[in-house]
């Protein structure tokens, strides 16, 4: 967290063209230190699952340099829940340690306290498609957390939830965060969520995304349902939005 | 109940009907039992030369059930092979167009110079099977969610893991109507087999017994070995329409009983 | 019967076009047949082919049966056909074998190429009566190449053919076995018709049998071109040194003029040589022996000399 | 661009691996021509028989586009038929395995007697090829995505709409992985038909020129004919694969190239 | 929307218990009249999908009755997007159009304006898979608006959407629900949301859902951004919110 520390991954200039010749991202920088917390914050449209994948490395930038100096274990939750469906919940959620090979009793517990978290302890033998949308998103976070990765990707994973719910995923993830010292980049299209989590917002302009500007959250940690009441985060919730208002204006214009 | 009812009652109440209506014609056009013996005649025969059918029966279903399994797993592997390595696919898949197009008959004096006659047999009813299971395989191992496949490598899952994990299960709905087509085409392609490399005489197959019966004019015992055949045919179908649906019946759309 | 509209006969053979259905096709090109007041057309049969079936039902007239055998089935089936004639007087069936094999019974020790229409007939017969071995034998699917391929092995043919393509495309004189000297006494290529026609339109048959006999005569003693001819229009994969190669394989072995075709002319039947073969086949268990086999034929349309002055002398 | 050079060179590469391979051994043993002809032999029969190849093969394809037409026709059609109206699903899909089972080797002389013969060549290649494209299709058919279905239901769709605008794309990816077996299928069900009720002689296809070669023991010619029939079945195939990527490149997972 | 005016949908003692043995809803009782604005808030799981596509006909009661005395078109935005892959976006939106054989002028005006709406112009010769999640999302939404259905049951369709083009899209909704006289059903996780929107809310407990509270929204029409910073907007957000708390530790309880 302090600035002297690593770099875990670094995109510079970085444009991202489709075959079908849209544009995705246009020279997009971005720089994320071990131990940050940093949102993605745009309009639908503007790039940020683009410019998510450039960084987890699922998809090659067009154009500019991605560099990963400091790369370790990736979790990525996909906007979409992502799911096999001839998998139960929890087959599903013990993936990534069954290809780690992981042992049976370590993934079993780890399993079993993941879905614990996303309140789905309950449906760990039930398939996807008994899931509501909301459930099989959760399952789909708890499958990201179930490794405690190093490096934790998130594409707006909170959005199909419901206030309660998301405010406990907020707080658990920022618990999770704090204490095993993770770097998250995190994926939202909500200014109140980005600046309760983050240390950091890049908000991006409208297709093609390029950061329009950046600003640090310096509250500090461990935030509650104070700092959620808090005229700090009302400050901070106008002074992204306001930012966030001039991007797409921009664009407009 | 009403649905499971229908799936049982209707296609009897249809064997009934083309029995009556075969019967029927039979008797109304009094058609000689050599141009078109009628039901009960065959039932006769199926059950006087019993004996001997039941043989050439077994004789036959062995040879299907083997070039089935060689069908299933060749098929399967090779199309696992293609997935793998691009260039493979690109290198054979010519060939096995050709193998799929090649008639038996054609090449079987061929396989009988270069094999062990069963050996012979047997590569005959694989290569009869065996394209069926790949193509499906193919297109099944293709269409894999482009997403699980993200996911599986950012968690740097070996090849052998995508494959095992994803690949295969994801396929499994093409893979098994794949092996649906396969396992009518071994019974056929054991019956080729035994016509153009298998062993005549006493230990021979349905095939034979066919050919034979046709020959010697003896036509209610060849309708009555088409018709153990057939019935081979449907009973090796909906065994392997029962293990498709067995595995897929919780999670695919083709599987599902819809909740109404 | 000339001048009035010809009477249209279907006659299926039981192999494509070749020298040992000459006699018909020969009736056919030199007019024989229109003479007799007959419009014939051919069809071919052919590996995997079973003409047989379209007698009984109507859609053929006349069928060349290839040995007395299945005109046992048919009365043991009750169907209603019958053997008018017999075209050759010895079936043409053959083992070829390897120049190593000295004698007939060395061919027990061999791998046996025998098709599914042998092994229903003739094979059955070497079991009983000289011990065979049915363990030994391989499928012949009409391709010598097997044969060819293994030293140790004989495949069954016709003497008018496959010793031929054996000698021209492997280049070594097969030894060659004719069954029928070997006791193997079936007519072969006979002509079947169906009974009613025998009742109906007896002058029909003996019309049909009378002009494919003089076809062969023609055939055989005359100029074959005519024949050939038509033989290589319907099979052009046929050669004329094939051709050539048959029908002297055929004058040779006596195939189709030689027994008692001498003195009643070709065609020609008799009671004790059909009893001499059926009670071989019963021996062989091949055919029931309550089998009316007299029913199988009739002398009727046969034994009257008919063209055995064009037999040159 | 790299991919589509290796898509190219690397089965030339192999053909020319396999026919060096091939020439090296019929020299190194000195095998016989009428045991197994040399790839110059074979190739140099190809041109001097070119013409009555050429016939035979025309003959076949046209058999066997015919069996493919109504291979596809009648399997599509027959898997609607099946989808739309379960009870006829259920009546006749025992009907259609039975079918599939039956070796046509055997029932071409029947099919002789009740079909006029051009009618039965055509039946022969039909009931080879037309089992795959049913399966494929009514997998296909089966394994639409329900909530589509909803929104179907929910704007009042005639069964007729739903079928068109719904359930057959959505088929589409199966389908066309049945009518590519079926490709090959037709062309083996044309060889087969000829030989099974085809009329030997002149007008004959290339089945008829394979058995008499291989009965005259011409075996270049057999080779040169089993070579042209290889063509023909790689090229059926691949025409269908080309005309699958158009119709599902823009969507459909196992078509799409992604971007990496 | 005076309380006089038809029920369009009426369930009674509805009860869904799913073949996996999940009971979703227990005697859920919701009366829909036409021109009105409900609302079904609750948390994740709870049964607010499964309470909407009974109301669409789409599944079976298990037990209890639905009545639908007044129905006529029904527009449904399903909580994924359910685009048909092998279509572009315009014949996509144009699909219920198509299906009911509208004419194809008018037909391409209706698409042309229904994409305007949700900012997909641009997009209109896309395939779904070139879109991102939101864009699909707004897809199915134009497919929803397009016919002008007189009920339209929409699944938490915003909840994919940034803040600035889900005010607009609320505001559109409105607009639409009002100049035709719309009969609308929300579903939504988002206790604001259903505020600024809705004449009633229902509030359902988690699973097996069933309503907790039913809650009228008394601020006249048309609402806009002013409404948005009101007290009486916070009011009615702080009580939803708290009858909200109340049915999920009822149930925690
Ligand atoms: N097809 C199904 N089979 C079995 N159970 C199902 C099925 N569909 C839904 N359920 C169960 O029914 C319950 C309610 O699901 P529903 O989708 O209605 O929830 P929801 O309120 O829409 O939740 P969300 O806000 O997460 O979408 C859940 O517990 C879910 O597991
Ligand atoms: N596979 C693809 N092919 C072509 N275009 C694509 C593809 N994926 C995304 N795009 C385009 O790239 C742009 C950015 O998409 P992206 O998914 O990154 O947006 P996003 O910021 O995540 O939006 P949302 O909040 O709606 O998820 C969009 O205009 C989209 O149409
Ligand atoms: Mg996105
Ligand atoms: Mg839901």
């Amino acid at each position: 967290m302090t600035p002297s520390s690593q770099t875990i991954v670094s995109l510079r200039n970085v444009v991202k063209t489709f075959a079908s010749g849209t544009v995705a991202l246009d020279r997009f920088n971005l720089d994320v230190r071990a131990g940050e917390f940093v949102s993605l914050l745009g309009p639908s449209g503007c790039g940020k699952s683009t410019a998510l994948r450039i960084v987890a490395g699922l998809s090659a930038a067009s154009a500019g340099t991605v560099e990963w100096p400091g790369a370790g274990k990736i979790g990525f939750v996909f906007q979409d829940p992502t799911l096999m469906p001839w998998a139960d919940v929890a087959a599903n959620v013990r993936l990534p340690l069954k290809l780690s090979h992981t042992d049976e009793a370590q993934s079993r517990a780890a399993v079993t306290r993941a879905l614990e978290r996303v309140g789905l302890t309950e449906f760990a033998q039930a398939f996807p498609r008994e899931l509501s949308g909301g459930m099989r998103m959760r399952a789909s976070i708890a499958r990201a957390l179930v490794t405690e990765p190093e490096l934790l990707l998130m594409d707006e994973p909170f959005a199909a939830l419901d206030e309660i719910t998301r405010f406990r995923l907020n707080n658990d993830l920022l618990g999770v965060w704090q204490e095993l010292r993770r770097t998250v980049i995190f994926v939202t299209h909500s200014v109140f969520e980005s600046v309760f989590l983050s240390q950091r917002i890049m908000v991006m302009t409208p297709r093609p995304g390029r950061v329009f500007a950046e600003i640090p959250i310096g509250a500090p940690y461990p935030r509650d349902e104070r700092f959620r009441t808090s005229a700090d985060y009302a400050g901070f919730c106008r002074q992204v939005a306001e930012a966030l208002g001039q991007a797409m204006a921009g664009a407009a214009a | 109940m009403n649905e499971r009812a229908l799936r049982i009652g209707l296609p009897i109440l249809v064997l009934a009907l083309v029995v009556l209506a075969w019967d029927g014609t039979v008797r109304a056009f009094a058609i000689p039992p050599y141009v078109l013996p009628g039901p009960g005649l065959v039932l006769a025969t199926l059950i006087a030369d019993g004996d001997l059918l039941w043989q050439s029966l077994l004789v036959t279903l062995t040879i299907t059930f083997e070039g089935f399994l060689l069908a299933a797993v060749g098929g399967i592997v090779l199309a696992i092979a293609f997935n793998q390595w691009r260039p493979v696919e690109y290198s054979l898949y010519p060939y096995a167009v050709i193998l799929q197009v090649t008639p038996i008959v054609a090449v079987a004096p061929l396989l009988l110079i270069y094999l062990p006659q069963p050996l012979a047999v047997l590569a005959c009813a694989w290569i009869v099977a065996f394209f069926p299971v790949l193509a499906n395989t193919t297109l099944g191992l293709n269409s894999v969610d482009h997403n699980l496949i993200a996911l599986f490598e950012l968690y740097n899952a070996s090849r052998w893991q995508v494959l095992w994990n994803l690949k295969l299960p994801s396929a499994l709905p093409q893979m098994l109507a794949g092996l649906r087509i396969a396992g009518g085409l071994s019974l056929i392609g054991a019956v080729v087999a035994e016509i153009a490399a298998g062993s005549a005489g006493a230990g021979s197959g349905l095939a034979y017994r066919i050919a034979e019966s046709g020959y010697r004019l003896n036509i209610p015992r060849m309708f009555a070995a088409l018709l153990l055949l057939s019935l081979a045919g449907v009973a090796i179908f909906f065994a392997l329409s029962a293990l498709s649906h067995l595995a897929l019946r919780r999670w695919h759309e083709s599987a599902i009983r819809r909740e109404s | 019967a000339q001048g009035q509209a010809l009477d249209k006969v279907r006659f299926g053979t039981n192999w494509v076009a070749e020298a040992e259905h000459g006699g018909f096709y020969q009736a056919l090109a030199d007019g024989t047949y229109a003479k007799y007041g007959l419009d014939v057309s051919i069809v071919p049969g052919g590996p995997n082919v079973n003409n047989r079936i379209l007698l009984p039902v109507g859609k053929l007239d006349f069928f060349m049966s290839a040995n007395t055998l299945q005109s046992f089935d048919a009365v043991e089936h009750n169907i209603p056909t019958v053997a008018v004639a017999a075209s050759f007087q010895k079936d043409p069936q053959v083992f070829v074998a390897h120049p190593d094999v000295a004698k007939f019974e060395d061919l027990k020790t061999r791998t046996l190429f025998v098709s599914k229409e042998g092994m229903t007939t003739y094979f059955q017969w070497l079991k009983a009566d000289y011990g065979f071995d049915e363990a030994k034998v391989k499928p012949y699917t009409f391709n010598a190449q097997p044969f060819l391929a293994d030293k140790n092995s004989a495949m069954q043919g016709y003497v008018t053919s496959e010793p031929f393509a054996i000698e021209t495309q492997a280049r070594f004189k097969p030894k060659v076995f004719l069954l029928a000297d070997y006791g193997f006494d079936a007519y072969s290529t006979l002509i079947e018709t169906r009974r009613d026609l025998v009742a109906r339109r007896p002058d029909l048959v003996q019309r049909f049998v009378d002009a494919s006999a003089i076809g062969w005569y023609h055939y055989l003693y005359g100029d074959s071109r005519p024949g050939n001819a038509l033989i290589k229009k319907q099979n052009p994969e046929m050669t004329d040194a094939l051709l050539a190669y048959s029908i002297a394989r055929m004058k040779d072995h006596g195939i189709v003029d030689s027994g008692d075709a001498v003195k009643l002319g070709i065609g020609a039947m008799s009671d004790a040589h059909m009893k001499s073969f059926f009670d071989k086949m019963v021996r062989a268990g091949v055919v029931k022996p309550g089998t009316d086999y007299k029913r199988a034929y009739t002398l009727q349309f046969v034994n009257k000399g008919v063209g055995v002055e064009l037999r040159p002398k």
